[in-house]
């Protein structure tokens, strides 16, 4: 008989006595995801440096000079000057905001209203549900881009049209996730228990079905935000988003496509930070889906 | 199952009606004068913005407008005429869907060619070398924004290799760019649904008793686990071949296709208000029917949804019952039983 | 049994280990664990949820889910071949052929989207290169074996009931007609009326084809149905090992005799079960010495630095304790 | 996608000499195989009266359908440059009606005789189609005398009218287009014209080609030359696309952006660039609603002294080919009067541009002027523009709108205080001038930037009645120095580049002749596309 050699009793990572799935659990165990941190320190610098962008950097984002439009990177341009004169690199760090600011605002509206829909339609069920779902198959119909240049043409053009837009246009993700886990969750047996003992629906649904449900909707967020910066660029693209001279990257790189033959860095740049930040957010998103999903990560 | 088709077209009417009211009165009230922007720019005189808005029909009360369109369109399939230029739309329609189908169709054979195998070796291998590379590098695509990607392309294969042409509509090769940049960066979601659905396969029950039959390893993963995990991916196919049908926008805008995508651009910045109401019916119709077909084929590859279509009266022998909660249930019970 | 010419071992199991890896912790599933098996002997294997049994089972055939296994060591002999050396062809030819499975939950057991006679018929024509229609037949014929009427075999698992998928599973196992059956808890997840036909089934099965079979369960009463010789599991070790007449007239080592206490005999009026105290160990974490210990009602301080030496009590029943109960206690 | 830029182009030299110079030993055989052009389009209608704005229409518009006569050149009327086509003999009978000789053997490419009755077909449909504005302003009806003759009847006895109805009217076959599907109408119409449709895909390319039983052998008019046998013109609406395109070999022909003619196509031996003024003229144009501030003159001025065109220019589109122009009117017509071109107007001149300002009454950055524009123009020269008049203390607000909704703005007199606005010259700059300033034409607006001045109105009606020198010259001095009430901003040039051998692109009213241009024996056409 081998003899087992005495176990010892190996140190309690911090995290197994969290319950899976709460915040403070996800934020413990992203921060070990090394591709997650790579993704939330992109964003993070990009946004400080967004904020600080008008005091550190040598020229205003706005102020043209003739002499050296079109130039290349240079030591004075860091990252060279677009078809005015004006510094690229001051421009794209203080246009980064308005990515930020169009991809958090409109999936935020799209959470809030999609959650809300999602959440009626699946706990009430019957007539609320079939109409709220015919209504999602009808969005559900038009790719988010034709949807939101619909609404651009409605509504008119700019930064806040811009969010509506995307907003309104994510929410039946939203709605069919938050749907699909009230289902779920709602014939689980402990929601069966909460109902028989009697405690009231709205209850029910903010103690028991959404904290269950918070899980994928951090995901779906994470993944919106990094979407809906991609699809304000092609809306600026399209002329329908963010208008010129508004340092918006996508409108930046509409602007700069006929030139990108010839100047090229005029439309690299941009599309690099683009690719960036939307990178950054995927990563988080992805980090934080495994942490909720282990059976994908292991 | 030809009951169930019926009835599934049949709702699909009132959706579609629907959808053409809504997008009519929405077309109707933008802001914006559609004679004004059919007189193109420079000054015109009044009474020249007035013979027009007569010629366009625009002086009609709405009601009676919308009554003619809905008539026009769900009897006639007379999507009615463009008040820019006056050509029939259904011409539109039909002579320009060919080369949206074609980028649908190419983008998602691409993406069915290289994302089920790449899932499959990311599944297998799962956390390898190999499945995080791969990973990176569609994570990277799919971050791309897709004008960018294309303009990339069209510089580095039209110009610089001079291997592609850089626009146009006509054989296969004008579509292999447009293709490339519309389907790279969806790969991503792709290829990770096709893992995640493959991993979670590899690990049921039934791969277990397959691989204990003593059958090989290729067999139990492609004859078994594949045909498994392909179920939820199929809706995934039909929902992203539904949305490129829709118009690769941008795609379309970049390599001068003369797609629908390219119609509802130029429809909105036009605000010729029966193009565009012309082509979202349009698309909410090819959605539909594709959302109809994908649902069809799910039953052909999973027998237990056919069931569910097929009438009710053929029952298995003994009655179901359903197993609730762990395998300690059955002994429990037993032993107070007695 | 007619007793065999001095040939290897028909089947033998020396030191298996098997140890799982799950986000940084370790789980001690099974722990040492060896015994014999003759021909057309069928041994069980009792133990309560989580002693490791259906690991024991899965990795004779190798079919432990590779990524979660952090060490497998130890040798599984099968007619004197150790099967965790086997290169895959040799595996897949004692695969469905020599040994072959059923599983616990008949409902997850078959391919959802494959045809019941497929299913079958796949696994002969592996091991018999004959033509398609020749497996067909014998899919058909196994399935009336098992008592499933030949017209349905050309259906699929969803419509049969949880009752006949196992016999399904049964007949799949059966088709190429194994030398060794392992049962992993084959009627666990079935109701009481479907049990015991399922039970009649396997016994009838065996007797008739000579098959040597392992049986895993937690259900003593099935245990006294079928099997010849009893293995007790706890923590991943057989604490108790000997034919069915020694284990449960004389059971002697502790959690054995608790098991057999939390059994209602019809015979004695007792007022109140008595259930062992205490949860079975947690596998991550075991304690030193007897891993009985802090349940053991008959323990003294030797069991604390105890090694495992077992103790034969017969030359067929032996357990591993320092304080067996003496008989009758 | 850019916007979608209405290409019009001014012919000045005078084409009917040379067109008959080189006329003359032109033989049957065709000078070109085929041209294949990149159109910045993407959508075109072929059929007889529709009135798509875009570049492939206007090439085809005069080649495929016949007209009763065409305008070679800005200005041109009947008698005096207009070519006659379809009308063998046109003379004008009173005030309100023309008397209309037809040739007697018009066919069209599917053999149909074209008479008087299928010409007054071809104008009552392109009237009840209503696509043409000019046309529905002016034509009244038409009376068949015979088959070869009949009377045109106009609804107003202004001068140009007739001309703009008969130049946008295509002729047809009133048996052919009633009994035609509309799948024919739109891919094989029967052409009356020098060339027929041979293969249409919608929104990628038309293909035409030179017919060889066209109806017309004596002097063939512009329009009917068949210097090519084979034309197809590939929509492109990517700037890019085309200017790769060109260097890939795939088109003979294309119009590129400015960047990729100074870093391509300007010193490259094996292509010929043409130089051609943008139709749309650009002008400032100030609101002179008692409501805005503009109503003073002198903000006017300060405003016109402070903007620097040349750096707008210069800046604003990053090229340096445009042409300034003297008045609201381009340099183009009979009836401008040359002199203009070398006063000194409005040129940059900050200190009066101060002077002007506080002539107003207006301090440092006192003077706040909200200026309109279209979201999709390019922004760049008005933000130029900004910082110009930054500098000489007036703020700017630049306030963009969407195309649509641009003009109900703009209609609005207390939207806007001062904006660049354009328009087509179509005959004569007196024609011009009121169809912006006259009273009759806006009724109580007064103009299109709201003026109410009596001396303009009179000055107006002198120079549209004389159109003499000193007339036009009068009313010019009045509405530009005096009152400041609009001036010419500049014109921008487009490039066309064509391959090796094409010796001249016979440039028609608005657009290339592509059919009468001229190529040299070392043209080496590029393959058509199937």
């Amino acid at each position: 008989m081998v003899s087992i050699k005495i176990v010892m009793k190996t140190k309690k990572t911090d995290t197994s006595n969290l319950k899976p799935g709460s915040l403070k659990y996800v934020w413990r165990r992203l921060l070990k995801n090394k591709s997650a941190v790579f993704g939330l320190t992109v964003v993070v610098t990009l946004m400080v440096l967004s904020l600080l962008s008008p005091y550190i950097c040598r020229y205003d984002y706005k102020s043209m000079d003739a002499l050296n439009a079109y130039s290349v990177p240079t030591a004075q341009h860091l990252l060279g000057c677009d078809e005015l004169g004006r510094d690229i690199l001051s421009r794209v760090l203080y246009g980064a905001r308005y990515t930020f600011i169009i991809g958090i605002l409109s999936t935020a509206i799209a959470a809030v209203l999609g959650i809300a829909m999602g959440a009626a339609a699946g706990y009430f069920g019957g007539v609320v549900d079939s109409i709220l779902m015919r209504f999602l198959d009808i969005f559900q119909s038009f790719p988010m881009l034709i949807l939101a240049m619909a609404f651009c043409a409605v509504f008119g053009t700019g930064i806040d049209k811009c969010i509506l837009a995307l907003g309104i246009s994510n929410i039946s993700g939203f709605a069919r996730l938050m749907r699909a886990n009230i289902l779920r969750i709602r014939n689980m047996e402990y929601v069966e228990a909460a109902t028989s003992i009697g405690c009231p629906t709205g209850r029910i649904i903010t103690s028991h079905v959404i904290p269950n449900a918070i899980s994928p909707i951090i995901v779906e967020i994470a993944m919106g935000i990094s979407r809906n910066g991609l699809a304000s660029s092609s809306l600026s693209f399209l002329g329908l988003g963010v208008q010129q001279p508004t340092p918006e990257w996508g409108a930046m790189l509409s602007s700069a496509r006929s030139y990108i033959r010839y100047y090229p860095h005029m439309v690299i740049i941009p599309g690099l930070f683009i690719l960036i930040t939307v990178l950054s957010f995927n990563l988080i998103g992805d980090a934080v889906r495994d942490i909720l999903d282990p059976t994908l990560k292991e | 199952m030809g009951r169930y088709v019926l009835k599934r077209l049949l709702i699909l009417i009132p959706t579609l009606i629907a959808v053409t009211i809504i997008v009519f009165t929405l077309m109707n009230f933008v802001p914006g004068d559609p004679v004004m922007i059919a007189l193109g720019s420079g000054t015109h005189t009044p009474a020249e913005v007035e013979a027009k808005r007569i010629a366009m029909g625009l002086d009609r009360p709405f009601m009676v407008r919308l009554m003619e369109y809905l008539k026009g369109v769900f009897l006639h399939f007379n999507f009615g005429t463009s008040l820019i230029d006056g050509t029939s739309i259904k011409y539109q329609l039909v002579t320009r869907f060919p080369n949206t189908l074609k980028i649908a169709v190419y983008s998602i054979i691409f993406t069915v060619v290289i994302g089920i195998p790449l899932g499959v070796f990311c599944a297998q291998h799962a956390n390898s070398v190999g499945d995080r590379f791969a990973l990176i590098i569609t994570l990277i695509l799919d971050s791309m924004p897709s004008f960018w990607l294309a303009l990339l392309l069209m510089i580095l294969f039209a110009l610089k290799l001079h291997w592609l042409p850089s626009t146009g509509s006509g054989s296969f090769k004008y579509f292999i760019l447009p293709t490339l940049a519309n389907s790279l960066g969806g790969l991503a979601g792709f290829t990770r649904q096709v893992r995640a659905s493959m991993l979670e396969v590899t690990r049921s029950d039934f791969v277990t008793t397959a691989r204990s039959k003593g059958i090989s390893e290729r067999k139990v993963i492609y004859g078994h686990a594949l045909p498994n995990a392909l179920i939820p991916i199929l809706t995934l196919v039909g929902m992203r071949f539904g949305g490129m049908l829709g118009g690769a926008t941008v795609i379309e805008v970049i390599f001068s296709i003369p797609g629908i995508g390219q119609l509802l651009v130029n429809g909105i910045n036009n605000r010729d208000s029966t193009v565009v109401t012309g082509g979202i019916v349009f698309i909410a119709l090819t959605f539909s029917l594709i959302m109809l077909v994908t649902d069809l084929a799910y039953a052909v590859v999973d027998p237990r949804i056919k069931a569910q279509y097929t009438s009710r009266k053929k029952k298995s022998g003994e009655e179901e019952r359903h197993h609730h909660g762990g395998h300690h249930h059955g002994e429990h019970k037993d032993s107070h039983e007695n | 049994m007619s007793e065999e010419i001095k040939k290897p071992e028909f089947f033998s199991i020396r030191n298996l280990i098997v140890q799982y890896k799950s986000n940084e912790q370790t789980v001690y599933a099974v722990n040492g664990v060896s015994f014999d098996l003759k021909p057309g002997e069928t041994l069980g294997l009792v133990g309560e949820t989580g002693a490791g049994k259906t690991t024991i089972a899965k990795s004779i055939l190798r079919i432990l889910p590779e990524h979660a296994v952090k060490r497998m060591d130890g040798e599984v002999l099968y007619e004197g071949q150790d099967i965790f050396q086997m290169n895959d062809t040799e595996l897949r030819r004692i695969r469905g052929h020599q040994i072959s499975m059923i599983f616990q939950d008949p409902m997850t057991a078959l391919n959802p989207v494959k045809r019941v006679n497929d299913q079958i018929a796949e696994g002969y024509i592996q091991h018999h290169n004959c033509t398609k229609a020749e497996a067909e037949r014998r899919a058909e014929e196994m399935l009336e074996l098992v008592g499933i009427s030949a017209d349905r075999a050309g259906e699929y698992p969803h419509q049969f009931s949880g009752g006949m998928k196992q016999r399904v599973v049964i007949a799949m196992a059966l088709a190429c007609s194994p030398k060794l059956l392992i049962a992993d808890e084959p009627t666990t997840a079935l109701d009481v009326t479907i049990q015991a036909q399922v039970l009649d089934l396997i016994k009838r099965l065996r007797d008739e084809l000579g098959t040597s079979m392992i049986l895993i369960t937690h259900d003593l009463g099935v245990v006294a149905g079928i099997c010849d010789r009893v293995a007790v599991i706890y923590a991943g070790r057989i604490i108790e090992m000997g034919t069915k007449v020694d284990v449960f007239t004389k059971p002697s080592h502790p959690y054995t005799i608790g098991l057999f206490g939390a059994l209602p005999d019809l015979k004695k009026d007792v007022e109140r079960l008595s259930p062992i105290e205490g949860l079975p160990p947690d596998p991550t974490a075991l304690p030193e010495g007897c891993a009985f210990y802090p349940r053991c009602a008959h323990r003294c301080d030797k069991c604390l630095s105890y090694q495992y030496e077992p103790t034969a009590l017969s030359d067929t029943h032996s357990i591993l304790c320092c304080n067996p109960m003496k008989e009758g206690a | 996608m850019k916007t979608r830029k209405f290409i019009a182009l001014l012919l000045v030299m005078i084409m009917a000499v040379s067109c008959i110079g080189i006329q003359s030993f032109a033989d049957d055989a065709f000078q070109a195989e085929s041209l294949v052009l990149a159109a910045d389009d993407d959508s075109f209608n072929v059929s007889p009266w529709s009135n798509s704005q875009g570049e492939v229409s206007n090439y085809l518009q005069n080649i495929i359908w016949t007209h009763l006569a065409i305008r070679p050149f800005t200005g041109a009327m009947i008698g005096s440059g207009m070519e006659l086509v379809a009308a063998k003999e046109i003379t004008k009978v009173d005030d309100l009606t023309w008397k209309v000789i037809l040739n007697d053997n018009i066919t069209d490419s599917k053999g149909n005789v074209i008479t008087a009755s299928d010409v007054k077909f071809s104008f009552d449909k392109n009237y009840e189609l209503g696509y043409y504005a000019y046309v529905n302003n002016y034509y009244d009806s038409i009376e068949v005398v015979s088959d070869t003759e009949l009377l045109f009847k106009t609804k107003t006895a202004d001068e140009g009218g007739f001309e703009s109805a008969v130049i946008n009217t295509a002729i047809c076959s009133q048996a052919w287009y009633e009994s035609a599907s509309e799948d024919e109408v739109l891919n094989n119409p029967a052409c009356t014209g020098a060339y027929y449709v041979t293969n249409v895909q919608n929104g990628h390319s038309v293909t035409v080609t030179a017919r060889e039983d066209y109806w017309k052998t004596g002097d063939v008019t512009t329009t009917e030359k068949q210097n090519v046998k084979t034309i197809q013109i590939l929509c492109m609406s990517e700037d890019d696309a085309r200017s790769i395109a060109l260097e890939n070999g795939e088109v003979d022909y294309a119009q590129v952006s400015y960047i990729a003619y100074d870093r391509i196509f300007r010193n490259d031996k094996n292509y010929v660039v043409y130089q051609i003024p943008k139709f749309m003229n650009a002008i400032l144009i100030f609101n002179c609603d008692p409501s805005s501030v503009c109503s003073d003159p002198n903000v006017r001025k300060a405003v016109s002294y402070a903007v620097d065109m040349d750096q707008v220019f210069l800046l604003g589109y990053g090229n340096d080919s445009y042409q300034l122009h003297h008045d609201i009117c381009p340099d183009v017509t009979p009836d401008y009067v040359s002199s203009w071109n070398e006063e000194d107007y409005y040129s940059r001149d900050l200190a009066k541009a101060v002077e002007y300002r506080e002539a107003a009454g207006y301090g440092e950055n006192e003077l706040v002027l909200n200026f309109i524009v279209r979201a999709q123009a390019p922004q760049q020269p008005y933000v130029v523009m900004q910082q110009q008049l930054a500098e000489a203390g007036i703020v700017m607000n630049i306030t963009t709108y969407d195309r649509a909704v641009f003009n109900t703005y703009y209609a609005d007199n207390t939207a806007w205080d001062f904006t660049e606005s354009g328009s087509e010259v179509t005959d004569f700059t007196a024609n011009f001038w009121s169809r912006m300033f006259s009273e009759e034409v806006y009724g109580e607006k007064g103009s299109e930037n709201n003026i109410h001045d009596a001396k303009l109105q009179e000055l107006l009606k002198a120079a549209v009645a004389t159109r003499s020198e000193e007339d036009m010259d009068a009313f010019h001095q009045y509405y530009t120095y005096d009152q400041c009430y609009a001036i010419g901003m500049y014109n921008e040039v487009n490039y066309f580049v064509a391959r090796k051998g094409i010796v001249d692109i016979a440039k028609g009213p608005d657009n290339a002749t592509l059919q009468a241009m001229t190529f040299t024996s070392d043209y080496k056409p590029v393959p058509l596309q199937k």
